[in-house]
Parts: C-alpha cells; structure tokens; sequence
C-alpha cells in the first residue's frame, strides 16, 4: 500500500521493514535456519532420538524456546533424515504433563504413593548415606543397578567405581541375549545393534519371527523397503500374518516353538541340493561334514509334521533363499527370548547364515570397523571377590558379563545366594514391564532395603521407589555419544540439549557426577562437563567438536564386507578355531548340543491358547503410551485371535474380554480383534500396554498387558534368557451376575 | 367500524400543529438498524459464494469480495457488524427494558386488534383499487407496522442467535450447519418484510410524515388524526385532561447532552473540538500508521487530473514523477479518501448546528469580490507553501507535531511567524 | 508479543477507514469553528485563541496517546509515518503558508470543511491551492536544491535532544498547559494588541 | 502452474504411521485426528491365502473437488496448483464439506472449530521442502511433485509406471493422490475403501432444496407485490390520499 509513502523518498515505516528484514536475514545466518511455521525464524539443535534405542538422527526445531517439532536429520548418516512416528513426538514427551517434577522420598508403604518432595541436594545425600550403609553392612556387591538407555552409562560409572560388578539390562536375558551368544559362537562375534544388515542390497530377505513394520528400527524400514522395491524376495515365518508377512513371497504360519525344525529342514534342503555357497564355506568353516551327517534325517516332511508347514513350501523356500546367496539376509531377530531353547535357534540362524556365504558379505550381514575413541586415565574398578550374583559366567556359562541377566539379580535378590542383594538402581528402565514374572519382581522388591528409581514418568516402579529422582528427557540433556561400528559406514552422533531441562528435572550425567562426589569416587568421571568428555572421546576421530555439534553425526569410511577387510580389523572369525564354526567345540564342552537338536513344544491344551506378543509401530515398549500424540494414534491394545476361534467363542469383534493363564493371572480387559491373520491355537497382542500406574493419565489401565500374563519362562540354560512364549491363556469364562 | 364515533376538528388547524410521536434514542436507533442491515444485507449476500446456495450474481460476490480485500476480511466484518449490532440492541434491551417491554407497550406495538385485521383488507384491496371503504382507526402504530414488528421480533433473535452460534462455534457442526440454514431463512423473512416497510416509508406518498417522523420525530398532527386516530385520541385525551389541571402537564422531552452538544449552533470550546480531533488522529496513527492531513490529497489529486489529462508530461516530469507511475493508481492514498471524508464530516456537522447556508466570511471593509480573489490569492500561496513544506497545517504540524518531528514544529514556528506578521499589515482585510 | 497497531489493512477496510476518520476530522474541524476565516484568522489578532487550543490540545490528546500505547507495547511506534525533515523549505513553507493563511483566511485542511458547508470564499480558497500547488510544480525543478535542503530525515526532537520520546511527549504536554493558562488568562487583555486592533472590540 | 500430486508405492509402505505423526506435529492436530492417515485393510482371504495392505488417506486435490461447491462461504477453494485449501479464516466449521468428501479426509479441528485437511503442506513448499510426511517416511514409500514435469519422478511414476487412482464406478472425481503397488495393493485398498458418495448433510440439501427456493419466492412475491401497489399508485396519483 502506497500510503504513507513521502515523493522521492522511501518512508520510514519501508525502512524499518528493510532493517529488520536485515537484521533477521543476518541473525538467520548465524544462529538459525529458515523457520517452521509463519515464516518465523527457527533455531535447531542436532541431536539424537531417544524414543527407542535406534538413536535417529533428529533436529530440534525451538520456537520461544519450546521444542516445537522435531524433524529427521538429513545429515545423519543411517537414517538419513528419516524419523518414526515416535521420533516425530518426541517432545509431546518432553512437554508430558505427567512427567516426574522433583526428587521424591516415600513417607508411605512400598506401593501405597506417597511421597514428599525434596530437594536435589537433600535427595542425593540420603541416596548416598543409603548406599554407604549398605556397602558397610553387606559390602558394595549388595547393591545392584538395572538401567537401559543412554544416559544410564554415567551412573553405571559410578556403580562399577562403588564396587558392585552387578548390572543387568533387559536387553541381555529379555531381549537379543541369545542372538549374541548364539552367532558368536558361530563366527566368532555377535551380531550387535544396530544389526549391520545390508538390506538395501539383499535378493532375498528370511525373517523368523521379525515384525519389520510393526518394529520399526527407522533405518532397517527404508532399508527393507529399498530392498523389496528392487525386487528382493521375501520369506517370512511367523504364526501371524504381519505387516511383513503381506510382502512375503513365502509366508510360513509356522507352529509356535518349531522353528528349529524348520530351521533344521531348511539346512537340510540345501545341503542335499548342495545349494550351500561351497567356496565360502571351504574358505571359512569347519563341521560341514559333521553339520551334513546331523540334518540328514530331517527333511521337509519330516519337518511338515512338526511345522505344520507343506514340505513343498519348505522346499520352496529353501530354494528360493539358496539362489539369491550370498546376498541373503536372514534376518537373526531382535527380541528372540522365546522358548528357552533360543541359543541354539540362533545357532541354527547363523548356520544358515554361514551356508548361503552371507556373513560378512554385500546384501547380507555386515562386519563391523572399529572407531578408535579417545579415553581419560581413571583408575581400575574395584575387583569383587565375591564375583556376580546374577549368574553370568557360572550358572549360565556364557551369558554376557557387560550386559548381566536381570532374572538372576532377581533370583539372587530373593534367595540371597550367593549373598544378599539390598539394593536396587533402577535407571530408566521399567522392570515391572521389561522382566517376565511380575510377581517375583514384586516379591523381590519387598526384600529390598533400599529401591532408587531414575525415570521420566511416573511408571508403576516409582509407587515401589524409595527415593524417586527425575531425570531430564533426551531433549534436555547431554548423553555420551552414539558410536556405531556396526554400519557399513561407522559413525558417530551425539546427543545435545535442545531445551534446558524442565521443572526440577536434572541429567543423568549431572546426577552420576553429583553422586561420585558424593561417595569420593571423581576420579572416575574426571570431566568437568559434557563438552569436555566428549571432546576426549573424539580426539582420534580425526574431527572438531564444532562440526559435531552442528551436523548432529559424522560418518568415517567402513570395510563392511570380507573383500574389504585389511590386516588392522583383526581376524575375520574370532572363534576358537578362526573358523565359521559349523559344530560347536565350545558348546559340546560345556554340555551342550554342538548342532542345534529340536524339541517339540508343549501344544496348549483345548481351549487355550498360546501367548504372542510384539509391538506396534508408534509405541517403544511401556514408554510412549502416555505420549499425547502417539497415545492419540494408538491408545490401547487389542487381542488378535483367529477369527474362527473368536466365532466358536461367541466373540464379537470389540469384545472386551479377560484373559487368565495357567496360574491364574488375569489381564485387564482388552478388545478382541478376530482376524484371519493369526493362527488357530495362538493369540497376539502388543507389549506396553495395560499399565498399573495412575500418575499416567493417559497410559493406565489402557488395554492388557502380555507381561501380567507371563508367570512362566523357559530359561535358556546356556546363557540364562527367559523365554516368555510358554505361557498359554484362555478368555476367562464371564461370570454371570 | 367505529368511523362513527370520530371527532371532527377543523382540518386546517391540524394541519399546523405537531406532535411528538418518537423519542431521538429510537430514531437513532432506527437509523443504526438501517445502516447495519444494509452493511449486513450487502456482505451477507456476498459471503455465500456455494453454488448450492449463492442467490445473488458472480459478479457481486466478487466486487464485494475486492472491496474487502480477502473474504476473510468480508466474514470479519459481517460478523464484526453483527457483533456491534447486537450489542446495541443488547444495551437498548438493558436500559429500556422497562420502556419497551411490558405488556401495554407490546399491546400497543406489536398485538393485533379487529380494527388491525379489517385494516389489512381494506389496506390491501385499496391499493389495488378495488375498494373504497374508509380504514378503520388505528393506534400508534399500524397493522402493517404491528405485523412487521411482530416479524422482526420473532425474526431478530433467531439471526442473532444463529449468527453467534456460527460466529464462535457454539456446538457441533451439525448444529452450525443448521444454524447457517436458520440464519439464511430469517433473514429472508425478515426481507420480504423489510421491503415492504421502505416501499411505505420511503415510496408510498401517504406515509410521508411517518418517514420523515423517523427523522425528527414529530407527525403532523392532521397525520395523526387521519392515521393513527386512537393515537391522536389518547393524546388529545391527555392533553384535555393537562388543560383541565386534571393530570399533570406532560414532561417536555428534553434533548440528551449529546444531542444538545450535536446540534449546538455556536462552536465547541477549542479543547472539545482538540480533545475530539486528538482522538481522531490518534485513532488514525493506529489505524492507518501516518496522521491527518489534507494538501497531500490536493496534490493527488491535481496530479491524478495531470495524468489524466497529460500522461505523458506527468509520468515524465521531475516533480509530478513522484505521484504519477505507469501502474499505480495516483488515488490510492489515505488523503485522497480522508478528504472526502472530510467534506462528509463538516456536511454533517454543518448540518446538524444549522450552519450549512452559502456565505461570505469577510471583514467588513471589504467587498465579498475582493475577499474571493484575495481568497484565492492566500489559497495559491498557501498550496505552494504547503508543498515547499511537505504538508500544511493539517499533515505537518497537526500530525508531525504529534510525533514530534522537528520538521513540524519548525514548520509551526515559522507558520505563526508569518501569520502574526502579516496580521498587521493585512489588518484592513479582516478588522 | 507484537505490537498490535498500526493494522495492516486490506484495500477496501483501507478506503473505508480512510473515509471514516476524515469524517472525524472534518466533523470536529467543522465543530471548532474552523469552518470560519474570521474564527481562524481572530487568532492572528489575538481576540481567540481557539486555533492554538484546538490545535494544541489534539497533538497533546494524540502525542500522548501515542507515547504511552507504544511504551505499552500496543503500538509499534517505528511503524509510526514520521514526516522527514527538511529544515529550510519547512521554514520557507511556514512562512508561505502563514502568509496565506492570513491573506486567504484558512488553511488547506479548514478550506475543506468550510467550503463543505457553504463558505464561497472558501471554495475560492481551494482553488488557490490547485493553483499554487501546480505552480510549485512548474517551478519546483529550478527550486529542487532548495527544496531537498536541510535534510535530516524522519528526525523528531526528542531525538534530535537526545532525550526519550516519552520524556518528549510529557514536556510537550507541560509546555502546551501553560500555553493554555496563558491563553486563558489573557484573552482579550493584551494591552497592546487591544490598541492596535482595538477597534472592534 | 505446476500441477502437484502425491503416490504412494504400497508395496514398500509397512503402515508405521510416522507420517500421520509427522503431519499431526508439524500442523498441531488434536488427538484423536488426523490429515492423513494410514488404514489397515486386515487380512482379507482365507487362511493362509491371505492378503492385506495400508491405505495411506489423506486429501486427493481432486481434479473436481466435491467439496468446494458445498462450502457456503467459500473457505474451501482449490489453489491454481491444484491443493484444495481451507481458508481457516473463512470457515465457519458447518462441515458441509466434511460429508461431501468422498476420501474421508476432512475433520473438524475441536480445537480450532474449524475445518482442517491436508494441504500438501503448502506453506512447506513455499520453502522449498517437500511435505512432513514424504520427508519422514521410514519406508521411503510416498513421493511429491509436479504432475506436469515429464522429467520428475511423479510424473514417471503415474504415466509410465501405472500408478493408480482411488476410485470407484461411481465417484470419479479425478484425485491426485496415486497409489503404486506390485501385489495388487491399490486394488485392494480401493475394494476395501472406496470412495463415498459426495453428498451435503441434511442441513444443506434443505437449505439448497427448500430454504432457499421458498426464500426466493417469499421475497419475489412481495416483490411482486410492491410492484403492482407501485404502478396503482402511479395510475391514481398521489393527490387521492387527501382524501
């Protein structure tokens, strides 16, 4: 509008507009990037998600100073600026009004709710004078530390330099224990996470059990995706017609607890077809001739029987993974704590592996490369004499002493054998949801003397806790940086702060180093902030913090593939033999089978039936159901059944039923779904759900939870997992009034 | 048919007296209703542009949707009209509740009698021509007024209501989409009875002093006896009764300040006026961003004749270049329409004082001639002093003084300088 | 928070807008008086001070409001049109309009109002100004280093004393009240004046 | 102009909502709401012959867009690029233009009360980003751009690789959104979600159908009426009101 317009001069109204435009085009260029909404200018921070362990690589965008969306990073290196449903809500956690304020101390009963605000200062000099009286009065080994996520590995510093060698994560014993245990001894190394599979490259792709889709590792979806665009073939096994499954070339509604069997056939298939990549295999493996002789008996038919699978469609399949080798991913499952016979299916997993010449090869699995990390000097961590309490190396022989067995700090915790355990550190995992057999739990911690949780919400531990301390969430915080090895392109990114933390929230690295100095153990985190540690750890990266903290996450150059591979990655199979070892020495020494041998299942009996679980695409397993967004896509969980077993029921579609399991455990009432998708003597429902935890408003009591129904597990004797797909429930007869 | 019983007056008499027949806060409220509906008749019709319900041309939409700028901004001010609509007759219903709302006055204004009834028909039939029987007597207001009201009273809170329904979301969108359909057929209602009504007022020759009643408030009081005789009777009733010391005189309506202070023949003390004027301009900074002013809006306008008339001479030259681009329109600036509003407010406001007549200001030593061309003369000095200074004493120094710019104030300085100096040697012209 | 004011119009509230408050001005112009050369030009011999309180009052009533709705944060006062400054042409102008003024009887924005409402002397006094200002044009080429003198931008005098607007704005009031005490107390008692003009009174 | 559309390549979408939450995020959709959305087909078949599929809904920038017409003020208009765009300020939220969407695609905003949908993230594209859900999607499987570019991927997409409308016998209202699929997934979806029937909710066939003829006719007929009195009068003149 020309008004205000004076002839032969620009106004000063223009003018002012000409200079702020200036002035914004200037700020824009140094602080900030082209804004979100309005045309504002934003300011984003780099930094990685925290909503599952993925770690994407996200960008804060803040607008006044409130995280106001969060969007992938192009710049990181494996997602490649792609973000999951849950990375795209991440701060409607952050702004979650339920979130834990202040440190709180009970004043009630364990479980009665009631506490009393304290402040930081207060809270940490009780925690420590708790931890001082145990260590005096049962010695450090007594107390035992259960975290999961990234911020834990500060505190996990302080438990080791305290003196207790007890940690257990759930991502051993629950979770991808077997897996590790299970490839290692077969080539020497686990498969690690992320899972360094070249699905982008792959011809053919066997997922058993895997749920890509309704898991969603972002990275592994576009991968997978590529894959199938370029025309890779699929062969999925699973009692459930999945996301996966609908892509399938092959869909194998295998029999729940017979995938040795299958696993067997297939092996058996190939060998007798000598479908097997026989150069690879003379080059790298041992036991062939002994693998041969084991799996002559169980051909398809054989198999058939036991699967409840055409032999025609295991032969099939067989063949059809045989010609895409060696670019074959059989995919070795993430969450593969089962049936308790898990090591050996592993084994039998990456036997298969071995066959079609996949390890270490393009469109197969991929060798990791190692980054060389810079690290301060701290003194060595005190030895205990009384070693672990958790099993690891003893009971289970060759469970991992890194990442613990959280069943056997429990057991320990209640028999006190082999001495007490006093004290827990639960740190930003949910024991009541993340281990089997709540009622243990429970029972264990009634035992304890002394119970900490460090967490964001209110989960249903914190009514147990004696000391609640609230942690910032990922978007407030500095957290150790995500190296990743396992990648064809090893990488880097970090974890930065795109708010500070809210209420009276603290970090985790804030909190290990407030406590260090409060039990005299500094000398273990020798940095005096974030900053500082992470310029140690990248200094013979060979990079500049700056460009770090701005990219969000820099890639180094890989040698993924055997062709690759130069004298400094060390021995390509580190076994015992430098070999793929087909037959296990170790495992026959130890007292197992060296060539994974099937057992047939248990069948439930009439009436009952087999308990599935796994997750939904939108939630990260009982973490984000209180998310308001992604509560708002997915609020509550649903029972699959056959839809002719839910009709021989009476069940409609929406029912609210109950379902009880052997020992009589009951869930909460959940909808069924009937479905075609789901075998006749199985039901399917998604983890995290039916939380007991009223400080969720929206997350409790929504829907049913698996684990409530999962009283019993089949331990796996090699490395101590719980297998939880042992449990069988019926839908509880309604009781009528 | 009670004709019968009608007194006789002497015609003629009747003819000179009048009557008061409406208080001035219903004539300004009347007015209030006009102009609104017309506003909200106007955006109205444009805002529905469906083609399943528009019922007026593309091309009104459109040129209504152009005035306003965005639709956005039509939808606004219709419901920013609206809102200022109702708000009246909200304070209206509040204070004058009493006044309005009892029975005796809806009685009186709004319920129909058997006399109303007949007087429809013959009403009816008459202006067909197809009879000639004399209307029954009727009170204050008409059948045809009563029946108008009755509408409008029925038809006002529904447009209301279903107006604030769809202004703020007030419930489902079921019960918004109903309420559009409401709004949209109470409003026809209303229509077709408003047609009627300004056909009586404005267009049909007997009801002239009832149109210009709405103006002053009085009738004849011959229109009375002959329109409205039940009326004329309980008044000349009341007015027997004063004369017989038997009731108490009728108050004499007294004007209301404001009206008094809008129909003040003299001038407002200055800081009246500065206070009023400080307002304006004020409003206008915030409004429109600049001040008042008035010799730019000359110069748009000499230019504008200029690129009218030589184009090329205008776009071309040094001075004029500034005002006249190829492209842009030289009227599109806020003085240029200020001006006319200007004239528009010193129209009403001569008006409503009674000042409004074609006169001379001049001393009295000079003849009118030589005060026109000395007029002229002090106009060309002034407009070229004007443009020297880049505004007058509107734009620089009224406006610029209020942003303080020092342009203004030595602009002013040197405006009070020149006038007091040239006062006394100009004295023969004004003393 | 953004200020709320100016508003950025669109073309039809803008013309509708403009209309309205020139309907204002012209209204209390009209009110005033300034609709009358000899009320106006009664000021140059000091029989009323009508045009100086008026005039006073309203830069008094808007600078303040000003002031303070922009310290409040309502209005965004560098969004505020605030006339440039050419220091020798304002003088010149001054003096050219003032001498008008006097000669013609009103000024550009009270000819408006008057003629609106019938002055012929007025209507005279517009036509003045088509004329002079097409003369300024014909001449201003020659005159331009002159016109464009002095220049010092949209300068305003808190700004040119270095002191804050609002401080400005206050002392303004303050100057323009005792300005108005005076008036009050004098009018029609200039004793100088009453026996250079004194005839009429 | 350009001409913008959207495909879907069915076959790699795996149905993990990351781009309802990255659309429900970047425009502040309320829970419980969405401008796209993704829509399981279930198992369709019998055990194990079984198929299924994602529908990924959201707004089609219909060639002929239903739902412009039934929009009393006008909120709702198509762009010269083809996004159909709710004028928020505009939109009173009478949701005719909800029922006369044949995809399901708009919603009222409780929020706002006002009516929302996808707009292709218009105000992205201003900026030169593509829309949140096609920059967020895990699979990789949702692709933007100018139909009218025969150099661009969209353009290959549609014209060479079959990409296909959602549509039915019945509704073929010229959507731009396609749906690319190698197990006969567009199929699928469109058996299982095809598009309804545009139609105006009783309010507004009423007042298209009733309301507003009879309006007419009232106001015509009084109209009509003030005419005759009018030239009644003319032929009387004014002076027989003295009577």
């Amino acid at each position: 509008m020309p008004h205000g317009l004076s002839p032969g001069g620009v106004s000063r109204r223009d003018w002012f507009r000409a200079t702020a435009a200036t002035a914004a085009a200037t700020s824009a260029a140094t602080a900030a990037t082209p804004g979100q909404r309005a045309g504002k200018p934003a300011l984003q921070v780099a930094t990685n998600c925290e909503m599952c362990f993925w770690r994407c690589g996200a960008l804060a965008k803040i607008q006044d100073g409130r995280v106001a969306r969060i969007e992938g990073n192009p710049q990181h290196p494996l997602t490649l600026g792609r973000l999951c449903a849950r990375g795209n809500a991440g701060h409607q956690t952050l702004y979650d009004p339920d979130r834990l304020k202040r440190p709180q101390l009970r004043t009630g009963a364990r479980g009665e709710g009631r506490f009393q605000e304290v402040s930081w200062d207060q809270a940490l000099d009780w925690f420590a004078a708790r931890l001082t009286e145990l260590k005096n009065k049962y010695g450090p080994e007594s107390v035992a530390y259960l975290p999961h996520g990234a911020s834990s590995g500060f505190f996990g510093t302080v438990m080791k330099a305290f003196g207790t060698p007890n940690s257990a994560e759930p991502a051993f014993a629950q979770c991808r224990g077997p897996r590790e245990v299970g490839y290692a001894l077969t080539f020497g190394r686990g498969v690690a996470s992320p899972e360094p599979l070249d699905l982008a490259n792959a011809r053919a792709v066997v997922l058993i059990g895997s749920h890509i889709g309704e898991n969603v590792f972002t990275s592994q979806v576009t991968q997978f995706s590529e894959g199938l665009a370029r025309g890779a073939k699929l062969i999925v096994v699973d009692p459930r017609f999945s996301t996966a499954a609908a892509k399938a070339d092959h869909w194998l509604p295998i029999r729940p607890g017979t995938d040795i069997a299958l696993l067997l056939a297939w092996i058996n298939v190939i060998l007798s077809e000598e479908l097997e990549d026989k150069e690879y295999l003379a080059k790298y493996a041992q036991g062939l001739d002994d693998l041969r002789a084991h799996v002559k008996p169980f051909t398809p038919e054989w198999a058939s029987a036991e699967t409840e699978l055409p032999a025609g469609l295991i032969r099939d399949s067989a063949r059809m993974m045989a010609a895409a080798k060696p670019a074959v991913v059989v995919h070795p499952g993430r969450h593969v704590t089962w049936y308790g016979d898990d090591t050996q299916r592993s084994r039998a997993m990456a036997i298969l592996t071995a066959l079609l010449g996949a390890w270490g090869r393009q469109g197969g699995i991929l060798l990791p490369t190692t980054i060389k990390r810079g690290s301060f000097k701290t003194p060595p961590f005190p030895e205990s004499k009384r070693g672990r309490a958790d099993g690891a190396g003893t009971t289970y022989p060759l469970a991992s002493e890194e990442l613990g067995v959280s069943n056997g700090l429990i057991e320990a915790t209640l028999t006190a054998k082999p001495y007490p355990i006093k004290g827990w550190v639960v740190y930003g995992q949910n024991v009541l949801e993340s281990i089997p057999q709540r009622e243990r739990t429970l029972s264990a911690i009634r035992l304890l003397d002394l119970l900490v949780v460090v967490d964001i919400l209110p989960v249903e531990q914190t009514l147990y806790a004696d000391l609640i301390l609230p942690e910032a969430t990922y978007l407030e915080r500095y957290d150790a940086p995500h190296i990743v090895e396992t990648a064809a392109r090893p990488f880097i990114s970090v974890r930065q702060p795109a708010v500070p933390p809210m209420y009276d929230s603290r970090p985790g690295w804030w909190i290990a180093k407030a406590m260090a100095a409060r039990l005299g153990l500094e000398a273990w985190l020798p940095w005096k902030n974030p900053d500082e540690h992470l310029a140690k750890l990248i200094e013979p990266m060979g990079i500049s913090l700056g460009e770090l903290k701005a990219r969000g996450a820099v890639a180094f150059e890989g040698r993924p593939t055997i062709e690759q591979r130069i004298e400094a990655d060390g021995p390509l199979f580190p076994t015992e033999s430098g070999k793929i070892e087909l037959s296990s020495k170790l495992l026959k020494e130890i007292g197992h089978d060296a060539i994974p041998v099937y057992r047939p299942p248990a069948d439930p009996p009439p009436g009952w039936f087999r308990l599935l679980y796994g997750r939904a695409p939108v939630h990260s397993f009982a973490r984000t159901e209180n998310n308001a967004l992604l509560n708002g896509l997915m609020s509550e969980n649903t029972v699959w059944m056959n839809d002719h077993s839910a009709r021989d029921l009476g069940l409609a579609a929406g029912q609210r039923i109950v379902l009880q399991n052997a020992d009589g455990n009951e869930s909460l009432p959940i909808s069924v779904q009937p479905t075609a998708a789901i075998r006749k003597d199985c039901v399917y429902m998604v983890h995290g759900f039916g939380q007991q935890a009223p400080g969720l408003h929206k997350a409790n009591a929504r829907g049913a939870s698996d684990n409530a129904l999962i009283s019993r597990v089949a331990i796996d004797p090699i490395m101590g997992s719980t297998g939880m797909r042992v449990n069988f429930v019926r839908v509880k007869p309604e009781v009528q009034s | 048919m009670s004709s019968a019983t009608q007194v006789q007056p002497p015609l003629r008499d009747l003819s000179q007296r009048m009557i008061k027949k409406h208080h001035v806060a219903i004539i300004l409220l009347h007015w209030f209703n006009a102009i609104t509906w017309l506003i909200e008749l106007t955006t109205g019709a444009a805002l529905i542009s469906s083609e399943h319900f528009r019922f007026v041309p593309v091309w009104f939409v459109t040129m209504i949707t152009e005035v306003s700028g965005t639709r956005a901004n039509l939808l606004r001010f219709h419901i920013a009209a609206g809102l200022t609509w109702i708000t009246v007759f909200a304070v209206y219903a509040i204070f004058g509740w009493q006044t309005y709302f009892h029975q005796e006055v809806l009685e009186r204004e709004v319920a129909l009698d058997k006399d109303d009834f007949n007087w429809l028909r013959i009403r009816v039939l008459r202006i067909l021509g197809r009879s000639n029987e004399p209307l029954p007597p009727q009170g204050i207001y008409n059948a045809g007024q009563k029946m108008f009201a009755l509408m409008v009273y029925v038809m006002i809170p529904v447009i209301m209501g279903t107006g604030l329904v769809m202004a703020f979301h007030w419930g489902p969108m079921t019960l918004v989409g109903w309420a559009v359909v409401l709004h949209f057929a109470a409003v026809a209602v209303v229509v077709s009875g408003l047609m009627v009504h300004v056909y009586m007022g404005a267009v049909f020759p007997e009801e002239k002093p009832a149109f210009f009643s709405m103006l002053t408030g009085m009738v004849p009081e011959e229109f009375a006896y002959k329109h409205h005789h039940k009326w004329w009777k309980e008044v000349k009733m009341l007015e027997e009764l004063h004369a017989a010391g038997l009731a108490e005189p009728r108050p004499v309506p007294r004007p209301s300040r404001l009206a008094a202070a809008l129909r003040m023949k003299e001038h407002w003390p200055g800081y009246w006026a500065g206070f009023g004027l400080g307002l304006t301009l004020l409003a206008t900074f915030l409004i429109v961003g600049q001040g008042l002013g008035a010799s730019g809006g000359f110069t748009r306008y000499l230019a504008f004749v200029l690129s009218l008339v030589a184009p090329g001479y205008a776009s071309a030259h040094p001075y004029w270049s500034n005002y006249v681009q190829p492209g842009q329109p030289v009227l599109m600036d806020f003085l240029v329409f200020e001006l006319i509003g200007v004239a528009l407010g010193g129209v009403v406001s001569g008006w409503l004082a009674g000042h409004l007549k074609w006169t001379t200001d001049k001393g009295p030593r000079i003849s009118p001639r030589t005060r026109w061309a000395l007029a002229f003369l002090g106009g060309a000095i002034s407009g070229a002093g004007a443009r020297l200074a880049r505004g007058c004493t509107s734009g620089l120094a009224l406006s610029g003084g209020s942003v303080l710019s020092a342009g203004a104030f030595v602009f002013m300085l040197s405006v009070f300088a020149a006038g007091f100096i040239g006062a006394y040697f100009l004295r023969r012209i004004w003393l | 928070m953004t200020a709320l004011f100016p508003l950025s119009l669109s073309t039809g509230a803008f013309v509708f807008a403009a209309i309205a408050l020139g309907f204002f001005f012209g209204f209390f112009l009209e009110r005033a008086g300034f609709s009358s050369s000899l009320k106006l030009t009664a000021q140059f011999y000091f029989k009323d001070w009508g045009v100086l309180k008026v005039m006073f009052s309203a830069i008094v009533v808007a600078c303040l409001g000003l002031a303070w709705l922009s310290l409040a944060g309502i209005v965004d006062f560098s969004q505020i049109y605030v006339p440039d400054a050419y220091l020798w042409p304002q003088l010149a102008g001054g003096l050219l309009l003032g001498a008008g003024f006097i000669l013609g009887g009103y000024c550009p924005g009270t000819a408006v109002v008057a003629g609106a409402i019938g002055k012929l002397d007025a209507l005279f006094f517009l036509g003045g100004i088509f004329a002079g200002i097409f003369g300024f044009g014909l001449v201003e080429p020659s005159i331009h280093s002159f016109n464009v003198s002095g220049a010092l931008g949209p300068l305003t005098l808190p700004q040119w004393l270095n002191i804050s607007h609002g401080v400005g704005a206050f002392a303004l009031a303050v100057i323009a009240l005792g300005a108005f005490w005076a008036a009050e107390n004098s009018e029609g008692k200039w004793q100088l004046f009453r026996k250079t003009y004194g005839r009429e009174q | 102009m350009a001409r913008y559309a959207m495909v879907t390549d069915l076959t790699k979408c795996v149905g993990c909502q990351a781009c309802t939450a990255a659309c429900n995020s970047e425009w502040d959709v309320p829970p419980g709401h969405a401008r796209t959305h993704v829509r399981p087909t279930g198992a369709v078949g019998k055990f194990p012959d079984l198929r299924s599929a994602f529908y990924v809904a959201q707004c089609n920038h219909c060639d002929d867009p239903p739902c412009v017409k039934p929009c009393p003020s006008g909120a709702t208009f198509q762009a010269d690029n083809g996004i159909v765009k709710v004028d928020r300020n505009l939109c009173i939220g009478c949701g005719f233009c909800v029922q006369a969407c044949p995809y399901e695609a708009r919603y009222l905003n409780p929020a706002t009360q006002k009516v929302d949908k996808c707009d292709f993230c218009a105000s992205r594209l201003e900026r030169g980003r593509q829309p949140a859900c096609v920059t967020t999607c895990t699979a990789h499987a949702k692709y933007f751009g100018d139909l009218e570019d025969s150099s661009g991927d969209i353009y290959r997409m549609v014209y060479t690789r079959g990409a296909r409308r959602i549509e039915s016998g019945e509704v073929k209202v010229g959507p731009n959104v396609y749906y690319l699929g190698r197990r006969g997934e567009p199929q699928l979806v469109a058996a299982m979600f095809p598009p309804r029937l545009p139609k105006l909710p009783a309010a507004g066939e009423w007042w298209s159908k009733v309301v507003k003829p009879l309006a007419l006719a009232l106001v015509g007929a009084t109209f009509a009426g003030q005419a005759v009195a009018f030239f009644t009068q003319l032929r009387k003149g004014e002076g027989q009101f003295d009577e």
